[in-house]
């Protein structure tokens, strides 16, 4: 296979560390300054995006299995979840993070680190997976099949 | 006991008159019966009604029956085969 | 211990499925394992519905403040009595259909997709129990998108044994997804008038707007045809009965059980306790709409239902004819009606699911569902056939049985209005579902059975009766539609709670 | 001490165990011991009634009190003679229906509310249909989905009276009402079609003759007894119930002169003698009250005696034909017998059931001032002697020998018959224990006065008089096969002509109708297609398309209630 598009895909390769840096830079400052677990997820994932966009469906899927960005969804939800249920179970109510910690204080920053923590990773997973799903996507019923 | 009220049977069979004659002796005494009790003042219904009133209806009764049969009777099939009677069902 | 539970309890319901469905989507490969976390999970979430319902019987109201904020700021999860039937149904539905799904599932989908299923299953039973439980208008529509998501998916999961099953989920998923649009476009447009989405609140603060404020009418107008569509009201009803039809078995099971009727209740729960029936569309103006088209649903559902060749389209069918029926009550505006609408849903999902279970365990055993292909088939599956013909009953109305109780009360509170022609109307329709049962009735039990098939797609085993894990469900869903025809105290208790407070709050 | 279930609830739960009991003796004696635990239990209940709610409303499923209690005990009595009638029957299907058509009955019998009353009402139907559906058989389809329709309307009719009723009152409670409003005008055709009222009485005459052998037993004790107790306690005195009593004693007794099928002669003279009870209860003093319910008693007994004696010979020879029978004393003497005695006792002779109860409505009807009710219920007696009385036993036991040498009825048969015969003969000659029984107290009443005994006896010796006249002068009409038509025709014939007649027009007009509207559809669906159709306009599905255009449609005529 002969390199084809060699600005892009050098341009990519430089981009792509950055962007995920910003990513992770807008999720943990999220409580602070403009952003959260959904931007950055989705920042994430244009990551992911612009590499198989480069580099083709199947580096994509060497780079992260199908399989690994379905765990990783129902991972973020989870996380999120648990984190709302351990308030539960620590005395409060649910997705109240006072008990987590010393402090009350202290407590809402773990709950909302853990929390935008889950959200990022489950909507950086769905929209890779979304994007897959419609780029290897197969004519399997015919027009006519309807 | 069975036997001989069935051979006393049979013989009512055979003849019919006898049974109406004696049924007739019976109507006639229970008339004069009813006719003497009102005359004794046994009480106040008409008398010998009942008999007469019940002889004529039950003529009536018959011959209208008759009559009327002339205008109801239909063949015994004519409502199959969606009717039952108390027959076994007959095979076809 | 007690107390922590009360506390708790109106989110555990929910909770318990929702974080269960990705943790059996994270760690499981095995069907089974699978199943029985769901099952484990659905006992639970039924337990604690059960619970809500005994709290709330006595009309309290039990309030839930997520992460400690207190509405209208926060979100806020409200069970009374309304709630908690819904939520018992729905859970219920959920349990009698897991049951049931395990051998179902097994024979009717490929290995690969059985734990795919039962993760929907749980993620749709949590968005319904979801909608039944919150109190804010705007979480609401995130549930009723969870439970339309995974409804859509679950569907679709049908497409291995008959690829209409896909056709079918794509059209209801354009419809639902229409349906929720408008829900949520009425939803901002209360937000941008009231500045809250606590529907308590909302009540509140509509009522202390001016009258005549448009953006309030056309709100009213969106939700109101956005959740006609979620609940298949004539004539939105087109997507229904091909989703019913072709989706799995065990998933007919649960969506005719609980879906359509958790989008009437969250239709209540907008005209009556939000909007109140003195707003906009109310009083007359809700009759001359919602009674026409509830009539006009049931005698086409019907009519449709009598033509039908295939026994789940049937069914299908008549759901939207036995929707027609709670719109109805709903439609009268009265303490009766509501109260009829309320009793002939419990006891419509009691029947309905049983019926469905029943052609499901005719599935299991043969792949056509075709009324020509059911012949004799209660020679074969007695048992089967027995509980089918008592759950029909109860759909017929007939006395002694769930049905009849919710037909006498509806017929009895149109009556109560004068309404003599609706009162003729119930009845004709009650005669018009003797005659489509009739038709699987007679097929199945005096028709002689067909020899093979021509054409037929495998080889196929004699037909047996089904395996007791499916007919238990299904017996203990018969026996309870006959059991709640005879003591009516739980259905027509609730309802009565319900139509009073909705009664007060639409005042 | 209401906690005692109910008679009817016990054999209802019965009747659903009486499958899981294995056939023969075990389930015959279950079946024979059900009743006597129900007699056990009508003697332990107290009168008073059980308050319960359903559906939110007061509803009373059990009350019993003196009327309730004397149909109760014969309906025991009467599901106790049936089943041992039906010892040999192996037929799990009959069994059932039979126990969940007695209970079904009793239960009726002790329902305070409409509510309740509706309830057995149907289940009546229900069981019993399968007493005639047990025929097996095209035809027995057929009657028993006829006998089913009318039963079922009978039912509607009742459901719709209810619930205007309780419109109108605000109770459900089932006591005396008056024909003012239309619920009690819908719960008396209710009852009457039950009742057998004229022109709603065929499904009787259809449907008995139908029934098996044993299942004809069970069907002549409780549906049209069930609907005498219903006006006996909702229209008591109502006069309009007097005139159409008359009319039911009157002509049935023509039909059951020239009928062939004895069954159906039995079934005609059942009509005839639910007459008089309707006149007892239309005349309404307590003692006409007294004499319909007596004469329901006694008449259930001597009833199923005749149905029963008819069966046997029909288990023996196969039919229940006159033209087919005759002279079977030889063979069947007990059975000619117990017949004769039932034939005395329907016919009212001094001394046998029939003659007490009857007696008391006459008499009314002569103290009410009614004299031609009077005349006419006395030409009936006359002419119920004649065909219950003469006809049945002469065709089926003398008359010409049809050459059948049969075995006589087997024993459990006979014993049925045995019991009812003494129970016929017992009252007759001791009647003040069935009169201390009755609801209303009977005083020093007596049917034993000169009066009576003469006129009656006098009454049926001429009409024997009559009948042997009419036999020795040739006048009598002979027996021959056929059917006679009755009103059924309307509707079984005629109705049915001209539906399919109609039916068969409408189908070609609408064929020619159906031609044009294709060709127009044929243009739209073309047109349609192009743009809904695959790969057009509007996408591959055709429904989501048109149900989002319904969707719009919708919206903008919601906006427009709106702000209109």
């Amino acid at each position: 296979m002969t390199p084809r598009h060699l600005v892009l895909r050098a341009v990519a390769v430089l981009l792509a560390p950055a962007i995920l840096l910003f990513a992770l830079y807008v999720q943990f400052h999220a409580d602070y300054s403009p952003g959260g677990g959904f931007q950055a997820g989705v920042v994430f994932a244009a990551s992911l995006i612009l590499h198989a966009l480069i580099f083709g469906a199947g580096a994509a899927r060497n780079l992260i299995a199908m399989e690994h960005l379905r765990r990783a969804m129902a991972a973020g939800v989870l996380l999120y979840g648990l984190t709302g249920a351990a308030g539960m179970t620590l005395g409060g109510v649910f997705l109240d993070y006072a008990p987590l910690a010393q402090s009350a204080q202290a407590g809402r920053h773990v709950g909302v680190f853990l929390v935008e923590l889950g959200v990022g990773i489950t909507v950086a997973a769905t929209i890779v997976a979304i994007f897959r799903a419609f780029s290897e996507h197969r004519q399997d019923i015919g027009q006519e099949d309807w | 006991m069975m036997r001989r009220l069935v051979q006393k049977l049979a013989f009512l069979e055979k003849n019919p008159r006898r049974v109406f004659r004696a049924l007739a002796a019976l109507g006639g005494a229970l008339l004069a019966l009813d006719a003497l009790l009102w005359i004794a003042g046994v009480y106040k219904n008409i008398p010998v009604w009942h008999g007469l009133y019940g002889f004529v209806m039950c003529v009536a009764l018959v011959l209208g029956a008759k009559a009327m049969r002339h205008i109801v009777r239909r063949r015994e099939d004519y409502y199959a085969p969606r009717a039952t009677d108390s027959e076994e069902e007959r095979q076809p | 211990m007690s107390e922590t539970l009360a506390l708790h309890a109106p989110a555990l319901v929910i909770l318990l499925p929702l974080l269960t469905a990705p943790l059996c989507f994270l760690f499981s490969r095995a069907a089974n394992g699978v199943w029985a976390t769901a099952l484990l999970v659905s006992l639970l979430s039924f337990l604690c519905a059960a619970f809500l319902l005994e709290k709330t019987f006595d009309g309290r109201v039990l309030s839930y403040h997520f992460g400690g904020f207190p509405p209208p700021l926060g979100i806020e999860y409200r069970i009374d009595m309304m709630s908690a039937l819904m939520l018992l149904i729905v859970a219920g539905a959920s349990l009698l259909g897991l049951l049931f799904a395990r051998r179902s599932v097994a024979r009717e989908l490929p290995a690969a997709r059985q734990s795919a299923f039962y993760v929907c299953y749980l993620l749709c039973a949590s968005g319904l129990l979801g909608v039944a439980a919150t109190n804010d208008a705007f979480n609401m529509f995130v549930f009723l998108e969870i439970s339309s998501l995974a409804a859509y998916a679950l569907i679709a999961l049908g497409g291995d044994r008959d690829r209409r099953a896909l056709s079918a989920a794509y059209n209801y998923l354009i419809m639902g997804t229409i349906g929720a649009t408008f829900f949520v476009i009425g939803v901002f447009f209360l937000y941008a008038a009231t500045g809250t989405l606590n529907m308590t609140d909302l009540a509140d603060r509509l009522h202390a707007l001016p009258v005549g404020s448009r953006s309030l009418y056309a709100a009213e107008a969106f939700i109101i045809v956005g959740l006609a569509l979620k609940i298949a009201l004539f004539p939105l009803h087109v997507w229904l009965p091909n989703a019913y039809a072709f989706a799995p078995s065990a998933a007919t099971v649960f969506l005719s059980a609980a879906a359509a009727k958790v989008a009437i209740y969250a239709l209540v729960r907008f005209l009556f306790s939000v909007f109140g029936l003195d707003f906009a569309i109310g009083g007359e103006t809700l009759n001359a709409v919602i009674l026409p088209t509830a009539m006009i649903g049931m005698i086409i559902g019907s009519f449709s239902a009598i033509f039908a060749r295939h026994a789940k389209r049937i069914f299908a069918y008549s759901s939207i004819a036995q929707l027609g029926y709670m719109m109805l009550g709903i439609g009268l505006e009265s303490r009766e009606g509501l109260e009829a609408s309320f009793v002939y849903l419990f006891n419509h999902a009691l029947a309905k699911s049983a019926i469905f279970m029943a052609l499901g365990c005719i599935a299991y055993q043969q792949a056509s569902m075709k009324l020509s292909d059911l012949h004799g088939i209660a020679r074969d599956m007695p048992w089967t056939m027995a509980a089918f013909t008592i759950a029909a009953l109860s759909l017929i109305g007939a006395p002694l049985t769930g049905g009849f109780i919710g037909k006498w009360l509806l017929m009895d509170a149109a009556l109560a209005q004068g309404f003599w022609l609706i009162a003729l109307v119930i009845a004709a329709v009650s005669l018009m579902a003797v005659l489509y049962v009739w038709r699987v009735i007679e097929a199945a039990y005096l028709k002689a059975p067909t020899g093979r098939r021509r054409g037929a797609p495998r080889a196929e085993a004699p037909r047996r009766e089904a395996p007791f894990s499916m007919l238990l469900p299904l017996w203990i869903a018969a026996l309870l539609s006959v059991y709640f025809g005879v003591d009516t105290r739980l259905p027509v208790g609730a309802a009565e709670i319900i139509a009073d407070s909705l009664e007060a709050a639409g005042q | 001490m209401i906690p005692l279930i109910a008679p009817g609830w016990l054999l209802l739960g019965g009747a659903c165990l009486i499958p899981f009991i294995p056939k023969g003796a075990a389930r015959t004696s279950f079946m024979l011991a059900l009743p006597l635990f129900g007699m056990g239990l009508l003697w332990l209940i107290p009168d008073g009634s059980l308050a319960a709610s359903f559906g939110g409303y007061a509803i009373t499923p059990f009350r019993m009190d003196g009327l309730a209690r004397i149909f109760c005990l014969i309906f025991l009595i009467a599901t106790f003679l049936s089943a041992l009638y039906a010892w040999h029957l192996r037929d799990s299907f009959q069994h059932v229906s039979a126990f969940i058509y007695a209970g079904a009955a009793l239960s009726a019998l002790t329902a305070g509310d409409l509510l309740t009353l509706f309830v057995f009402w149907e289940l009546v139907s229900l069981g019993s249909v399968g007493l005639i559906w047990a025929r097996r058989g095209e035809g027995a389809w057929h009657t028993g989905l006829r006998y089913l329709i009318w039963q079922m309307a009978s039912g509607l009719l009742l459901l719709g009276g209810a619930l205007f009723f309780f419109r109108e009152t605000g109770s459900l409670a089932f006591d005396a009402m008056t024909l003012q409003s239309p619920s009690a005008w819908l719960i008396f055709l209710a009852f009457g079609i039950k009742a057998g009222f004229p022109l709603l009485h065929n499904w009787i005459q259809d449907a008995y003759p139908a029934g098996t052998i044993t299942g004809t037993v069970f069907l002549s004790c409780f549906t049209t007894k069930l609907a005498i107790y219903a006006l006996a306690r909702g229209f008591p005195a109502t006069e309009a119930l007097i005139y159409i009593g008359v009319i039911m004693t009157i002509f049935p007794i023509f039909y059951a002169v020239i009928e062939n099928d004895l069954r159906r002669v039995l079934s005609y003279s059942l009509n005839n003698q639910l007459g008089f009870m309707v006149v007892g209860i239309g005349i309404g003093t307590p003692l006409a009250i007294n004499g319909a319910v007596a004469h329901a008693f006694c008449h259930i007994i001597y009833k199923s005696l005749l149905f029963m004696s008819v069966g046997a010979v029909m288990y023996r020879v196969g039919t229940a034909k006159a033209t087919e029978l005759g002279g079977l004393y030889r063979s069947m003497p007990l059975t000619m017998i117990f017949c004769v005695i039932a034939a005395a006792s329907i016919s009212a002779f001094p001394l046998f059931s029939g003659f007490i109860s009857k007696s008391p409505i006459l008499s009314e009807s002569l103290g009410g001032g009614y004299w031609v009710v009077w005349f006419l219920l006395l030409f009936a007696s006359a002419g119920v002697f004649h065909h219950s009385g003469i006809k049945i036993p002469y065709f089926t036991f003398f008359a010409h020998d049809s050459g059948r040498r049969v075995r006589e009825a087997p024993m459990h048969m006979l014993l049925a018959m045995g019991i009812a015969a003494f129970l016929c003969v017992a009252i007759g000659v001791y009647p003040q224990a069935l009169y201390a029984m009755l609801p209303f107290p009977m005083g020093d009443y007596t049917a034993y006065d000169a009066a009576h005994v003469i006129g009656q006896l006098e009454l049926l010796i001429f009409s024997a008089l009559a009948f042997g006249f009419l036999m020795l002068s040739g006048l009598y009409p002979p027996e021959v096969r056929g059917v006679n038509l009755d009103w059924d025709w309307v509707y079984r014939r005629v109705l049915r002509r001209a539906f399919e007649r109609i039916g068969g027009s409408v189908l070609v007009l609408g064929d020619k109708v159906w031609g044009y509207v294709l060709g127009v559809w044929g243009v739209v669906y073309s047109v349609l297609a192009r743009f809904y159709g695959p790969g057009g306009l509007m996408g591959p599905s055709r429904a989501a398309g048109s149900m989002a255009l319904w969707t719009a449609i919708l919206l903008s005529l919601a906006l427009l209630f709106a702000y209109s």
